[in-house]
């Protein structure tokens, strides 16, 4: 099915199930009740599960495919940002050009910047990026003002043109849409003490991640994809077999440039403001550890990943001491405070910290990520059920 | 029953819901059709949204921001001693959270970044239901959190910003700032420059190079010159620079005589430390000793600086020395719960708080466009005549009586010029208060050049 | 004149930073072959180091003076720092006023447990995993790091100023025959020059001129050699471990009366530090040194209104300029190794 | 005439002449063998024939055409392929997968951006190289990882990844380095089969048995000079190739 082999389907079927819906499965506490705070099922997280799953996914198809560690894609991701919001101001507020928009201008940046930076590979690539991020970012936060609002933000205002729109309709700003459908349209399913929330604007990230999933399950399968694989395998045997590596990483790198401004063109799309600082090289480093996080060169990986550290920025950081003293009210006193008080330097504000504890771990004992701890634990699995039979399961592991 | 995170927005949701035997029927509603304006609160609890810096380099700020926040959630449920509830001039308030439903709140943070705290705010709208964001300790993030709340339709009442633009270019209709502003800053120093340095001076700006630091720069530079003062140079420094003696060895060269750090937080801690390493103070340039100014002081940031902010003068939106009724309940109920005084953040946070409950039971309602007509009042500051001196008049919050203006949703009140205190006799007596300039001073037209463009708009339910 | 000679006064004290850093970055590189993204964060603690000792140093005993009222008219608690109280107010006040060098003291010791728990405890386990994993988990330990001294310390920088008597500037140009009041310059920047250079020369003649050095610089240039000469290499990289830890320390020790220190002080430097490296060369010692001072002084000129006027933003950006150029027309840097981190 | 004419090549390392004024004469079709001890320089008149090394003067003609200058992926595509001596290949890729990539780089050329279409569905490249595979008795593991290859069969597939390209010029550089007897028989036995196909080849060996059972020509290197040419049993008898090289060794 969509020529894709059985395996491949499987996982393809499977993504875009829990796709569609994620708004269920991600709520799956009552509203009220005391876990419901872990809900993750509300528009505007899960608009960026997937925005950043796009981003991460494109992401791997550079770092997990050739090996170049690129610390600069953030900027990709503002330049497309940015493309967006002035297609907005000056056009539409449909979202449609402006996300396309934003992939042209990704890719053309990601081009320019490519095509510079891979003429070094290793580390020496990973500071050519990291410059020209370093640069956009000082520049887009300073001399760029006019264009980039600055420290702000690139924001929509009452007297934009949009000259194939409206500028304001009743005093405000006309909101992002698909032909007249609002990005922040949203059903709710009330069922017993739950509440379902199905946004439109989430909806059209979730056709875009698709697309951008089955795509690169396509280009994972591809000869090109080989191609790829083969640069980071062994690059001189490449060169030497006759392949020129320069263009298959230049290709890669404006793809997954196309990605980032397709995340960025989302953004704007979902919440049309877009803020320097998405192209620092702490944005940068982010989607290297939702890709490290999820699984390097996996195809499923980076979107855990980017799913697991959004919820983590955004549901873990809100627990407090006083939802922790509720948690643990059933101890004595002395033990909650003490439970409390050990417990308090990791949570709410102190994520980054529990953050940065994870990721060290998973570097050090699962350097495959989070798909890589599946993998052990079916193995673990299997190995339960079925240990007599060792012998027979000796086929030798896929390659990915 | 729960404590924080009770939601009870979606109540008359689940009841129009059937719901029997355990079994549910899906009913689906669309947004717009369930309520009269977003988020609108149908339990016994209203939530309320703290959106403030708990990462990043203003997270200290942030903090204080927070515990105001909670002291005034308190106040309005009707513990702890009251505050500032007891002076405030308007007395709809009970005591009873808001139009008798229990204040709760949920926390956010913004990372100092417009991105994260736009994504913090939309948080707490789309899951959490709250229908007022508060809160940020910088003007990008105040300009973009208050864009979002008017798209959304949610009020927004701004914690510190000080930029122009936040009530002038990118002003909102469902956005309020109790702050005083870069051109307040600039009306009130500039005759206290003056009278102590004299109007024959040379002034050398190091800017920030961002949004805040031009308005402030701005705002500056036209005060000063206005008495008389020349601007010699005008350079702006990189917001991430942690060094400044490439900019600060310049000045030396330079025939200026005074020196204007338009810096805020780290920036003005290392600038400023900076300048007095290189001896600028110790110099004398025509005849006269070399001065430094700080535009925007901060008690948080005065601590980081030390020693150096000794006899330099600023200007502050409010300090816990101030002697009126609000301002000292205020410093005696926080200093109690706290153990040390509150914040210039702090004040504006707690009363931003304080402001917004009053105007919700002045209103009778919740909808943003009721209580943005109640904020924007119908009264006038005395001793000012001008047009546009009409909106909601109100006193007993500290800063003396204070105007929230219609026309562009602006604080009016007293600015105060301080100085670094030569000889404090504790870790929070940093600043003196060298003079309380009377609001009409800092006064200023809607249309000022330093404000123009943008529009109010119209008040947004969003729904 | 004045103006290109100040500016290169002004290069040298943030060169001497970042040549310290790179100097300790490069030597972990060349003799372990890690990329040490924590490096800052030993920066950043060593800068903590002074704050620390400032702290011990006024530990006070707590009396309360009737007299006196504090903010909430309650009576006043006037707190007298123990070493006041032993060593005579005099003594202890110099004592106290003294605390940033005496951290050096106390830094180093730090600096040596911290950089040992850090190889044996994490570093060590990976030395054979490939760059890209060396990068992520230095990173995470550097998240982890400065997140720690935050919850500690806070958010907010914290003043740490130098003793008295090198507080203040002197006019550096009446003493070279200039106009007097052209070239201020202040005493402690000096002051940090001149240790930077003492604690490069240490380094240097430390390599250069003991068995201990020359095993070492004989294993940066070939390991495996070395290690067939049934020398313990890997102990004595552990050293240098501690060492490079021991460099970045002081470094920030020194640092924090220029800039107040602040958790994120190690990431503001690092990634510059990286560009340093780079440009001087992987794995070549002068190259990160020459660099430090070449790109603080570059960044000082580009600083400068006249420059800044003719290219708008070149000031924030020239770093990472100069690294671009230098990597595209020098591919190993200024001084590196051919070979080094290509594959 | 000759497919490969190598004419006055010079390369010079600082203070070391690595090749002095190299002249060869590559014929279609026959396998030349170059010898020499350590250090004469044949692996670096190899790298001069596939763009690693650019001699400072000198010519290096293949089919007419001039190697030098122009980049390693190009002189491939002219039909030159080299097995290296540590074998080059693809580790973490699969052996068809490392077959694959030379067949399309033979199909498709330097480059070509093929992302739409899965390798299941090319299906004649697939069968090429499982072909190839075979030829080198390799098809049972073609789904296992290149790594995990004992050395000789590593060799054996980086022979059958020069081979799929079909190329007109094969460069071996040492391929029974490390081996076993064994190995090393069922290598020049490959070896033999290959010569059959008619591919011309360069071959550079220490092993003197390798070097006779194959070569139809040989060079001796020393010093980075020619000092002897010819056929096996001229070169076995040359006195001055017994006094550089061969001296008191087994052959």
């Amino acid at each position: 099915m969509l020529a894709l082999d059985k395996k491949d389907t499987t996982l393809f079927l499977i993504v875009l199930a829990a796709v569609i819906f994620a708004p269920f499965l991600l709520n799956p506490f009552p509203e009220g009740s005391e876990l419901a705070q872990f809900n993750a099922g509300y528009p505007d997280l899960l608009q960026r599960f997937l925005i950043f799953g796009i981003f991460a996914i494109g992401f791997n198809i550079l770092f997990g495919l050739t090996g170049y560690l690129s610390f600069g894609h953030a900027a990709f991701l503002g330049v497309g940002s940015y493309a967006g919001v002035w297609m907005m101001k000056l056009l539409t507020m449909n979202v449609v050009p402006a996300i396309l928009m934003s992939i042209v201008f990704a890719g053309l940046f990601s081009l320019l910047v490519g095509y510079i930076s891979l003429r070094r590979s290793g580390i020496y690539f990973s500071i050519l990026t990291l410059a020209f991020a370093q640069m956009s970012f000082a520049l887009a936060y300073s001399v760029l003002t006019p264009i980039t609002n600055g420290e702000t933000g690139l924001q929509l205002a009452l007297d934009d043109p949009r000259v194939l729109g409206v500028s304001q309709v009743n005093g405000s700003i006309p909101p992002t849409n698909l032909f007249g459908l609002p990005m922040r349209e949203s059903f709710e399913l009330t069922m017993g003490g739950w509440v379902f929330t199905f946004n439109a604007g989430y909806y059209l990230c979730a056709v875009f991640m698709m697309v951008a999933f089955y795509l690169a399950i396509r280009i994972f399968r591809s000869p090109f994809g080989m191609m790829l694989r083969a640069v980071k395998s062994n690059q001189q045997r490449m060169n030497y077999t006759g392949l020129n590596s320069r263009p298959y990483t230049l290709a890669a790198f404006v793809i997954s440039g196309m990605y980032a401004g397709l995340a960025g063109g989302l953004m704007v799309a979902m919440d049309p403001l877009a803020g320097a600082e998405r192209m620092q090289w702490t944005a940068s480093g982010e989607v290297v550890l939702m890709t490290i996080l999820g699984g390097a060169g996996t195809l499923i990986g980076p979107v855990l990943g980017a799913g697991f550290i959004k919820y983590f920025e955004n549901i873990f950081s809100k627990i407090n001491d006083n939802i922790l003293h509720q948690w643990f009210a059933f101890l004595p006193d002395g033990l909650e405070d003490a439970l409390v008080f050990v417990i308090h330097p990791f949570i709410g504000k102190g994520w980054h910290l529990t953050l940065g504890i994870m990721f060290m771990l998973i570097v050090i004992f699962l350097p495959g990520g989070i798909v890589e701890g599946f993998r052990r634990l079916a193995q673990i699995g299997r190995r339960g059920t079925g240990g007599g039979k060792k012998s027979a399961d000796a086929v030798p592991a896929p390659a990915e | 029953m729960s404590g924080l995170k009770n939601i009870n927005r979606r109540t008359l949701l689940k009841s129009t819901a059937a719901v029997g035997a355990g079994l549910a029927m899906p009913t689906i509603f669309t947004s717009s059709a369930s309520a009269s304006y977003l988020n609108e609160p149908t339990g016994s609890t209203v939530t309320l949204g703290f959106n403030v810096p708990q990462t990043g380099p203003y997270a200290d700020e942030g903090a204080d921001e927070l515990r105001a926040y909670e002291l005034a959630v308190e106040h309005l449920n009707g513990g702890g001693d009251g505050g500032m509830m007891n002076t405030f001039s308007s007395k709809a308030l009970k005591g009873n959270g808001i139009l008798g439903k229990k204040i709760e709140y949920v926390t956010g943070d913004t990372q100092t970044k417009s991105d994260a705290a736009r994504a913090s705010a939309k948080s707490m709208i789309e899951k959490d239901g709250a229908i007022m964001i508060t809160g940020g300790s910088s003007s990008g993030v105040a300009v973009a959190v208050q864009a979002l709340c008017q798209e959304a339709g949610i009020i927004f009442m701004a914690g510190l910003t000080h930029s122009n633009d936040t009530t002038g270019k990118d002003k909102k209709a469902n956005g309020f700032r109790h702050f005083f502003n870069s051109y307040m800053s600039g009306a009130a120093l500039a005759p206290v420059l003056a009278a102590n340095y004299g109007k024959d001076r040379k002034a050398y700006h190091l800017t920030a190079d961002y949004n805040w630091g031009y308005t402030t720069e701005q705002a500056v530079r036209e005060s000063t010159e206005g008495l008389g003062w020349e601007t010699v140079e005008t350079v702006k420094t990189p917001l991430a620079s942690t060094d400044f003696s490439a900019y600060i060895t310049p000045v030396l060269q330079s025939d200026a005589d005074v020196l204007v750090l338009n810096h805020y937080g780290g920036n003005m801690v290392n600038s400023l430390t900076n300048a007095v390493q290189f001896g600028l103070r110790d110099k004398q340039v025509n005849g006269k000793n070399f001065e430094i100014i700080v535009p925007l002081y901060s008690r948080l940031m005065a601590k980081g600086a030390g020693e150096n902010v000794k006899g330099i003068y600023g200007s502050t939106n409010w300090h816990w020395t101030l002697q009126d009724d609000g301002s000292k309940a205020f410093v005696k109920s926080f200093g109690e719960k706290y153990g040390f005084p509150p914040s210039q953040a702090a004040q504006t946070t707690y009363v931003q708080t304080l402001l917004y409950a009053d105007a919700c039971e002045r209103a009778g309602s919740f909808n943003p466009c009721a209580v943005v007509e109640a904020l924007e009042g119908d009264s006038s500051l005395p001793g000012v005549s001008s047009p546009s001196n009409k909106g909601y008049l109100f006193d007993g919050l500290g800063n003396g009586p204070t105007l929230y203006r219609a026309a562009d949703h602006q604080c009016f009140k007293d600015v105060l010029v301080v100085k670094g205190k030569e000889n404090p006799s504790s870790e929070f007596d940093l600043l003196e208060i060298v003079e309380i300039t009377p609001v009409a001073q800092v006064w200023y037209e809607p249309d000022n050049p330093q404000f123009a463009g943008g529009a109010l708009g119209t008040c947004n339910p969003g729904a | 004149m004045d103006a290109i000679l100040l500016q290169i006064l002004n290069g040298l004290d943030k060169g001497s930073a970042y040549a310290l850093i790179a100097l300790g970055l490069t030597l972990i590189f060349g003799t372990l072959g890690v990329v040490n993204f924590a490096h800052g964060a030993l920066f950043m603690i060593g800068a903590f180091c002074a704050v620390v000792l400032s702290r011990l140093l006024t530990l006070s005993s707590v009396s309360i003076d009737p007299e006196k009222v504090d903010f909430l008219g309650k009576p006043l608690k006037v707190e007298t720092p123990y070493v006041e109280l032993w060593f005579g107010p005099e003594v202890g006040a110099a004592i106290i006023n003294w605390s940033v060098p005496l951290a050096i003291l106390f830094a180093i010791p730090i600096m040596a447990l911290v950089g040992l728990a850090m190889e044996r405890g994490l570093i060590k386990y990976f030395y054979k995993r490939p760059h890209a994993d060396q990068i992520l988990v230095t990173f995470g330990l550097a998240i982890v790091l400065q997140e720690v001294i935050k919850y500690f310390f806070g958010a907010n920088p914290i003043p740490t100023p130098a003793p008295d008597a090198f507080s203040g500037s002197f006019d550096f140009g009446a003493m070279i025959g200039m106009d007097p009041n052209v070239i201020i310059y202040p005493y402690w920047r000096i002051v940090y020059f001149l240790f930077a250079i003492g604690i490069i020369g240490a380094v240097f003649s430390f390599l250069q001129f003991t068995t201990f050095g020359m095993v070492v610089r004989a294993g940066m240039a070939d390991r495996e050699t070395v290690g067939l000469l049934g020398i313990n290499i890997d102990r004595r990289f552990t050293v240098m471990f501690a060492l490079a830890a021991i460099v970045a320390g002081l470094a920030g020790v020194m640092y924090a009366p220029i800039n107040s220190p602040n958790y994120h002080m190690g990431m503001d430097f690092l990634v510059l530090s990286f560009v340093v490296v780079v440009v001087g060369g992987m794995g070549s010692l002068p190259g990160a040194v020459v660099a430090g001072f070449l790109l603080g002084i570059l960044e000082s000129f580009a600083s400068m209104a006249q420059v800044v006027a003719f290219l708008p933003g070149i000031n924030q950006i020239i770093i990472y300029l100069v690294a671009i150029v230098i990597l595209l027309t020098r591919p190993r840097g200024l001084m590196g190794r051919k070979g080094v981190m290509e594959s | 005439m000759g497919i490969l004419e190598v004419n006055d090549v010079n390369k010079r390392f600082g203070g070391l002449q690595a090749l002095n004024s190299v002249t060869l004469d590559v014929e279609e079709g026959k396998v030349h063998a170059i010898i020499g001890p350590n250090g004469a320089g044949k692996s670096t008149l190899l790298n001069c024939f596939v763009g690693r090394l650019v001699p400072d003067t000198g010519t290096v003609m293949f089919n007419g055409q001039s190697l030098l200058g122009i980049k390693p992926h190009e002189i491939n595509q002219t039909g030159v392929s080299r097995v290296f001596q540590t074998p080059e290949i693809f580790e973490e890729m699969t052996l068809i997968e490392n077959v694959m990539i030379p067949a399309f780089a033979h199909r498709d050329g330097a480059f070509k951006v093929n992302f739409w279409g899965g390798v299941s569905e090319e299906g004649e490249v697939g069968d090429r190289a499982e072909a190839m595979l075979a030829q080198v008795d390799l098809a049972d593991k073609k789904d296992t990882l290149a790594g995990s290859l004992s050395r000789g069969d590593k060799r054996r597939l980086e022979l059958a990844m020069c081979l799929v390209q079909e190329p007109k010029l094969l460069l071996l550089d040492e391929p029974t380095a490390g081996m076993s007897r064994a190995d090393t028989n069922n290598t020049i036995d490959l070896l033999k089969r290959i010569g059959e196909m008619g591919i011309t080849k360069v071959v550079i060996e220490h092993d003197m048995h390798v070097v006779f059972s194959l070569a139809h020509k040989i060079s001796v290197l020393a010093q980075g000079t020619v000092i002897a040419e010819g056929l096996p049993d001229e070169i076995k008898g040359d006195p001055r190739v017994q006094e550089a090289y061969l001296g008191g060794a087994h052959v």
